[in-house]
């Protein structure tokens, strides 16, 4: 879905009206898609309810702090943690007031992060570090412990903050592609479509292969969420399951290798279209492999989801009640697995996918994420195969994007795996961006892992971790 | 024998005056004197006695000592001056403001207990006996306030078991004629189960044993080690002096089996979730009496069912067991008193690192602890191996009436001896190794030399007797004659115990041999613990010590007893989780409370005669005076 | 004698067969068998880091646990049923000294002052708590049914005589006991996944997470000695009175593929699960042993 | 157990004959062949990462984008070529007209011949080559036949394999973890970010001074660095052919 607003259309309001306007919004069922400041000393609220997008704006409060959102709408407190970080201001009486992510001049600030802590000696800490056993990425889990039940965990990111916004206003905002797709190395495609399709709206252009894009964000969908399944697997010790769903995900990322030439889609996309098109012989050969897997896919995810030994680990083990989900605005696998239907494909569509309903699952624990990760594959290989034959076969659509308009507001938002990316910038000349705004399912979702996980058992929790599968640099940035 | 005696009732002329380095010295004489006569008696006399006639209903006094007596007493004299000589340190370091009395009351238990040894008379034997319980009492109380009403509890419970004693007595008076021990050949059976009460109540057997838990902690360290090293054993002698004297129905046998397990079951389960140092040494006391009593009920077992190798090798598991019982629980006492002194704390959960700290009393702790757990080279696992090795004596013929028995002694040894190993290892782990969780463990010290000797010495006689079992077995070797058990079978159990000598001095060769190469090639650096790389590691991220039980806890929920307070999380922010857990003694809150709020309640009813007013006691005294006028009168 | 070599060769040899057989149950090659000697080898060589909280037992610990082991196998009757050392009631001693190498490694696993250690200790501590009488009544119910004496006579007579029906049953029976305490005691699947990654979910891997080098090949021969030592114990359980080398390396190795096999089939149990399962040998053995005695009762 | 059977069936035999051996899909950017007419000054505007310099093109700064190759052709292609590996910074710069790398001859001492334990840290990078390091290790390509496996503890670890491009706030956990490994012990850096920073060299979030200190023993470019390439350049510096 792309939006545009010119300077004209938002004109900063009073801060009481923009609170009370959020405040009303949320109470006639708008969610929050973001909520940041900018380097321009505004303030800027960007609220959607299923295809219903309003962009508020308003100047810094003067004296620097403002009555708290998140009090009684828990989905701002993520944001208005990272407003103050960044900018200072405070949230008075927020809940939970500390930095989202650590910022890199003060090292020292990440050793003395203020950690909940119990007095009573029977309860202990536990602290999973930056550098986990396993090969992912680097975040500090601070569990407080009653015996071996979980009372309550925090979770300390950072560690992955690389400056993303930074850079990407830094010098000619059409050239910054390799560096979109590096924004989460394994949501390339969906990070990728989104930076695009900014581009060319904010330099009006028409993208040409929206299918080819549609057809790539599918099948890395399904290379993502065949991932999850084998990594849960491995995590309850059935190598049976773990090994030929790993074995599934290569076929399918070695497709997108034979389309772009990387496995994770790389080099595929660029502003206006894509580098690589699609011959005829391809497509055969594509919509008869995605045939062959989609059988084998249901096969072993059947006598995946009928071995008792796994399902007994998976049954109500980290359990994320449906108003926790809809009370915290999660997005993505986190909140369909607890019956709250969020989907920006059908919330804010850019493209008519036939026939398409979002699914759910009702539990809310390991086994709906499970299952409801098999359900999104089956749905994602239906797309494909009936997106394919529509593909015209053509070259490769190049059309360099001409230069920006400057003063623009472009958002655009696509569902990847993991869930809602919004993608906001405002260019500031024909070249560069004045800011650009990147939030990342796994930004807001994170606070999801620590509801799940408190009364379960701490040797549950990498299953909770692995079933929610969140990114650590999508969040850090 | 009077010279010992002499020497040590001189003792109390050091006390009066305060010295008790000379006290002490006085007492070390004494003892070896006593000593000297006790070895006598074991080894080569049969028997030493005297007469001492006394006025009419008293009669005459039989002093006698035989070789269980003999056994108890070396113990003692070994035992005693130890712990007066780590008491003189202790107290050095923790004065008490009355050290007079204390010395005082000290010196007294000492010499009652070993006169309870001596005497044949049961009159003359409660009179020490009860002399025992008092000066005991006074040693607990050390004068100090907060120690009252343990005191008391101690106290009532010795009583109430001395009143079962003097009833036991008395029935056997009346039935045999004769104060003296003699008559406790095949007594009648109530009398018999009485005094066997009675003497329960003092060595701490299940029903009777919540006083232990109680007076020990408040104790100063070296009364508490005396106490439950030595003062125990009194009990146990009273029950092994009834028991070699009585032929057992099998009933009886498989009642005092049951019993002795349910005691060690209890008070296993009690130690497991213990915070506090002392109660937890005491609960092991209970555990450890529960375990002797297996191997007692073992040999009793073996003699009624004609099984002459298990019942010389239950007995031998008994004296052993009782033998080693007294020197590693005196040790682990004192070694809790130094570390009491080091960090002026008995809450395993504030302690840690203190083996960084405390380098040599860690090291002897690991032998004490290694012994209480019964684990190989050291002298508990001696006596638990001989009382396993009896349980699977039952040849297969044997009735079902016999396997049932030993099956059950043998589950739940098993059991104990794991929950205890679990329980012990756990509190060495928590208190000496890790990060140091509060800073009373950061500031401790290494205590001084004088402290440390006892402990010294208890840890060598533990390593010596572990990894050569054949010189404890020689030590019990005539008091088994004395039991007339089959001496070929105990031939056959010394060869058995020089054959894992040879395996002791193979393992100690081999891991000698592995250190030193790892010595030599291998090059070693200090680094910090591994916590995935976070840089500010806080002693909090170690498991407490309720992680350390909670699986087995999940298991044992039927039979624990616990009061907990929770807060949890309210809700996705929380700002204050909140848990505390503790273990209060089931027996004592469930029995004795209800029953002295019964008994109290009753008494209240009388509370209007007790008005305080003398002209209501006079009406009171008019009244009685003219209703047994009445009854004189009226119904001659 | 022979027994020696087998104790100093197999085990690590014998360890190789189960990530193999995970790996052909799969479809991947998978290590090869000799990799877990050639990992030994290479251990022994590097140099060690030691944590500065850790005391004089994270030294001593790892050689003691192993020379334990090491002596305790001696009782054991492996390829011949005379063994080094043997008294009777030695069985006694062995699960002694069992406990002892567990008892050493839990103290120094504690030493380093992690979380995560204690969480491993105290899971392993548990196990051990059901382990030891289970074993206890194993013996019992062996002595009950051939007579006593020394663990390798005890195992040597007790072989399946399949002229007699009880004797198939108890053995069978009390092999499935000893198989789920192979399976607890080295740490495999259904209780704890030997190749995961999670330190959160480990029991044995969790405790050897601090050491390094030449003491951290000392635990893994360990550990391997210990499955080789219930491995051989079961062999002898089924094996007929008397049969030869051949038929006891074949029933070995067998052992070997079914724990592979068992490794790729079943997810593993949930901790507190765990605790359920360890509960089923001390049935077991409690069972056969009711049962052999109702029968000498002359019940049926 | 049926379905589980017909899945195993249809799953069949997965592992890679012979990773060393194995061919990738012609699309796949492997060793890129520089023409020696190149003008590398008018390549170097195009490249986002500016990885052209006098004698060539760094390999340890390309991202393989293939902006380059699209723009002109004629002066520079890629090859599927994925045995791009190098032992030492400079080997990975290659002069217009090479066809291929120059050979590795840094070899590990024997005793890691057949067994080599790797300890990963991800300080900064994106989870691609994080993924494709632990696919490294799937059922297809199976690091783990040449007796290499990736273990949890550094204790426990022969060799840092390090990806991402060292942010600020991972710099101590990555010193405390590289002090954790036992020596004799060897630094491996995967992935372009890694060996140069790549597309994150100029952020201020960047602190690259670990790797002032210490020395690395193997470069595997590619962002993210392919499994064949991993595999080939751990097998050669190994000492398997």
């Amino acid at each position: 879905m792309i939006v545009r607003y010119s300077k004209e259309d938002i004109e900063p309001q009073k801060l009481d009206i923009f609170l009370s306007d959020i405040r009303e919004m949320l109470l006639c069922g708008f969610m929050p898609l973001a909520f940041f400041g900018t380097d321009e000393k505004l303030l800027y609220s960007l609220m959607g309810k299923n295809g219903d997008l309003r962009l508020l704006c308003c100047q810094f409060p003067n004296p620097f702090h403002y009555p708290s959102l998140s009090v009684e709408f828990p989905c701002f407190n993520t944001f208005e943690r990272e407003l103050h970080q960044q900018y200072g201001i405070v949230p008075i009486n927020h809940p939970w007031l500390k930095n989202v992510r650590h910022n890199h001049q003060s090292s020292q600030e990440i050793e003395d992060y203020p950690f909940l802590r119990s007095k009573s000696k029977l309860i202990h800490e536990v602290g999973v570090g930056p550098v986990h056993a396993g090969v992912i990425e680097p975040g500090h889990f601070r569990f407080l412990m009653r015996g071996e039940i979980i009372e309550h965990l925090e979770i300390q990111l950072g560690y992955q903050y690389r400056g993303m916004s930074q850079l990407l206003c830094k010098g000619n905002l059409a050239h910054k592609m390799s560096l979109a797709e590096c924004i989460a190395g394994d949501t390339v495609i969906g990070h990728g479509t989104a930076y695009c399709q900014i581009v060319e709206s904010l330099s009006n252009t028409q993208s040409q292969a929206q299918d080819i894009r549609i057809l790539l964000l599918e099948m890395e969908r399904v290379a993502m969420h065949l991932s999850t399944l084998s990594s849960l697997a491995g995590d309850v010790a059935y190598i049976m399951g773990q090994n030929i769903f790993a074995a599934i995900r290569t076929f399918v990322i070695n497709s997108t290798l034979s389309i772009c030439g990387s496995r994770f889609g790389k080099r595929a996309l660029c502003p206006g279209g894509v580098n690589y098109g699609l011959n005829s012989d391809q497509i055969t050969r594509l919509s008869s492999e995605f045939e062959k897997y989609t059988r084998h896919i249901q096969n072993t995810s059947e006598a995946l989801f009928s071995t008792t030994s796994l399902l007994s680990r998976f049954d109500d083990t980290g359990k994320l009640h449906t108003n926790d989900a809809l009370r915290f605005g999660f997005t993505g696998i986190s909140a369909k697995a607890s019956g709250v239907p969020v989907d920006a494909r059908t919330d804010y569509p850019d493209w008519q996918y036939p026939g398409f309903l979002v699914q759910t699952e009702i539990s809310g624990d390991v086994y709906a994420r499970a299952h409801l990760r098999y359900l999104e594959i089956m749905q994602s290989l239906q797309i494909i195969l009936a997106l394919l034959p529509t593909i015209k076969p053509h070259a490769p659509l190049l059309e360099p994007p001409s230069k920006l308009e400057p003063g623009k507001i472009a958002i655009s938002i696509i569902e990847s795996a993991r869930g809602r990316i919004v993608h906001i910038a405002k260019s500031k000349d024909e070249y560069s961006a004045l800011w650009y705004k990147v939030i990342d399912p796994s930004f807001v979702n994170w606070q999801a892992l620590s509801l799940s996980v408190v009364g379960e058992q701490i040797s549950d929790f990498p299953l909770c971790n692995k079933s929610f599968d969140l990114s650590y640099c999508g969040s850090d940035l | 024998m009077s010279i010992g005696i002499l020497l040590l009732i001189l003792t109390i002329i050091p006390a009066l005056w305060k010295r008790s380095g000379y006290f002490v010295i006085l007492w070390v004489l004494g003892s070896a004197f006593l000593a000297f006569e006790y070895m006598e008696v074991l080894y080569s006399r049969s028997l030493q006695e005297f007469i001492i006639t006394m006025s009419p209903p008293v009669g005459i006094v039989n002093i006698a000592l035989n070789k269980l007596s003999a056994f108890f007493g070396v113990i003692f004299s070994l035992g005693l001056p130890l712990g007066m000589f780590y008491g003189h340190y202790y107290l050095k370091e923790h004065p008490t403001k009355d050290l007079c009395s204390h010395l005082f009351w000290l010196g007294l238990m000492g010499i009652s207990m070993h006169c309870v040894l001596w005497i044949r008379h049961s009159l003359v034997f409660l009179m020490f006996w009860e002399l025992m319980s008092l000066s005991s009492f006074f040693c607990v109380l050390n004068s100090k306030k907060e120690n009252i009403q343990a005191g008391l509890n101690y106290l009532i419970t010795m009583q109430i078991g001395a009143a079962f004693l003097i009833a036991g007595f008395v029935l056997t008076y009346l039935s045999s004629g004769t104060f003296d021990f003699s008559g406790f050949e095949d007594m009648n059976p109530i009398p018999m189960y009485l005094i066997l009460i009675g003497f329960a109540f003092k060595a701490g057997v299940f029903p009777f044993a919540s006083w232990l838990a109680q007076a020990h902690p408040v104790a100063p360290s070296h009364v508490s080690g005396i106490m439950s090293s030595m003062l125990i054993k009194t009990g146990f002698y009273g029950i092994l002096l009834i028991t070699s004297l009585n032929r057992f129905s099998l009933r009886e046998i498989a009642a005092m089996t049951l019993i002795f397990c349910v005691s060690a079951f209890w008070a296993v389960s009690h130690l497991l979730f213990e915070r506090n140092l002392k109660r937890a040494l005491a609960f092991s006391s209970v555990e450890n009496v529960g375990i002797a009593g297996m191997g007692l009920c073992a040999g009793l077992l073996g003699i009624h069912a004609h099984m002459p190798a298990m019942a010389l090798l239950g007995f031998t598991g008994v004296f052993l067991h009782l033998f080693f019982h007294s020197i590693f629980k005196a040790h682990l006492f004192y070694t809790s008193g130094n570390i009491f002194l080091a960090t002026a704390s008995l809450d395993i959960d504030e302690m840690g690192a203190l083996a960084k700290r405390m380098p040599y009393t860690a090291l002897m702790a690991l032998a004490g602890i290694m012994a209480i757990s019964a684990l190989p080279m050291t002298n508990g696992f001696i006596s638990e191996f001989t009382i396993f090795k009896a349980v699977f004596e039952t040849p297969d013929a044997a009735l079902i009436t016999y396997i049932l028995p030993s099956l059950l002694i043998l589950i739940c040894l098993a059991f104990i001896g794991a929950l205890g190993m679990i329980a012990f290892l756990r509190i060495y782990a928590i208190l000496f190794l890790g990060a140091p969780r509060s800073s009373l463990s950061k500031s401790a010290k290494e205590q001084k030399l004088g402290n440390r000797l006892p402990v010294f010495f208890l840890t060598l006689a533990i390593l010596i007797t572990g990894i050569f079992p054949n010189i404890a077995l020689r030590f019990v070797k005539p008091l088994l004659r004395w039991f007339d058990l089959d001496m070929q079978q105990f031939a056959l159990l010394q060869s058995l115990s020089l054959k894992i000598t040879y395996v002791y001095l193979i393992i100690i060769l081999l891991s000698a041999l592995l250190l030193v190469i790892r010595r030599l090639c291998i090059k070693e650096k200090i680094g910090s613990t591994w916590a995935c790389a976070y840089p500010k590691v806080n002693p909090r991220m170690q498991s407490s010590s309720l992680t350390y039980i909670q699986p087995l806890a999940y298991f044992l929920k039927p039979i624990t007893y616990k009061k907990c307070t929770h807060v949890k999380a309210q809700s996705a922010f929380p700002t204050n989780i909140e848990y505390h857990e503790e273990h209060p003694d089931a027996l004592w809150d469930f029995i004795v409370k209800p029953a002295t709020k019964v008994i109290t309640r009753f008494f209240a009813l009388f509370n209007r005669i007790h008005n305080g007013k003398t002209n209501s006691y006079i009406a009171w005294v008019l009244a009685f005076l003219v209703f047994a006028l009445i009854w004189v009168v009226g119904f001659k | 004698m022979i027994n020696l070599v087998f104790i100093l060769v197999f085990p690590l040899l014998f360890i190789g067969i189960i990530p193999k057989v995970k790996a052909i149950m799969v479809g991947r090659k998978g290590k090869p068998v000799l990799q877990s000697i050639r990992d030994f080898v290479k251990l022994l060589r590097k140099d060690e880091i030691l944590s500065e909280h850790s005391t004089f037992i994270s030294k001593i610990a790892p050689s003691l646990a192993l020379v334990c082991t090491l002596v305790a196998s001696l009782f054991v009757p492996f390829v011949s049923t005379h063994t080094l050392l043997g008294f009777v009631g030695d069985f006694i001693l062995f699960v002694f000294l069992l406990s002892l190498a567990k008892g050493v490694m839990a103290l120094a696993a504690m030493d380093c002052g992690s979380s995560f250690q204690g969480m491993g200790t105290s899971r392993e501590l548990s196990f051990t708590a059901f382990l030891e009488p289970a074993f206890f009544l194993i013996m019992a119910t062996l002595i009950f049914s051939v007579g006593s004496g020394s663990m390798a006579q005890i195992f040597a007579q007790q072989g399946i005589l399949y002229l007699n029906i009880w004797d198939v049953f108890a053995g069978l029976f009390i092999a499935v006991a000893l198989f789920i305490m192979l399976l607890v005691e080295s740490a495999r699947v259904p209780f704890d996944d030997p190749a995961t990654h999670l330190e959160l979910t480990m029991i044995h891997e969790v405790m050897v997470l601090d050491f390094s080098g030449f003491n951290l090949a000392l635990i893994n021969y360990t550990s391997a000695l210990k499955m080789f030592i219930y491995s051989s114990l079961i062999c002898h359980l089924i094996l007929p009175v008397g049969s030869s080398i051949l038929w006891y390396l074949i029933l070995l190795i067998l052992i070997y593929i079914l724990v592979g096999m068992l490794e790729s089939l079943v997810a593993r149990f949930r901790m507190n699960r765990n605790l359920e399962l360890v509960l089923v040998p001390l049935s077991i053995a409690l069972l056969t042993l009711a049962a052999l005695i109702a029968k000498n009762m002359g019940a049926w | 157990m049926l379905d589980l059977l017909k899945s195993r069936l249809t799953h069949g035999y997965q592992a890679i004959a012979n990773p060393l051996k194995a061919d990738i899909h012609p699309a796949f950017p492997g060793m890129p062949i520089l023409a020696k007419s190149a003008d590398l000054y008018c390549l170097n505007d195009i490249c986002p990462v500016h990885a052209f310099s006098e004698q060539g093109l760094d390999l340890g700064k390309c991202t393989f984008c293939g902006l380059c190759s699209r723009e002109h052709p004629e002066m520079i292609s890629f090859s599927n070529d994925f045995k791009i590996a190098a032992d030492t910074r400079d080997k990975l710069i290659i002069a217009p007209g090479e066809l291929e790398l120059s050979k590795i001859d840094f070899r590990l001492p024997r005793r890691f011949h057949h067994s080599l334990a790797l300890r990963n840290v991800s300080a900064g990078g994106c989870n691609a080559c994080e993924m494709e390091l632990s696919a490294s290790n799937n059922v297809n390509f199976d690091i783990s036949r040449y007796g290499v496996e990736i273990v949890a503890s550094p204790r426990h670890a022969d060799a840092l394999i390090l990806t991402g491009p060292i942010t600020a706030n991972m710099t101590e956990a990555l010193t405390e973890t590289w002090q954790a490994i036992t020596d004799p012990k060897y630094l491996i850096l995967c992935g372009t970010c890694a060996i140069s920073g790549g597309l994150f060299a100029e952020s201020a979030a960047i602190d690259r001074a670990f790797l002032k200190h210490w020395e690395a023993c193997l470069y595997i470019p590619g962002c993210p660095a392919h499994p064949l390439s991993i595999i080939y350049a751990i097998t050669t510096i190994m000492g398997i052919s």
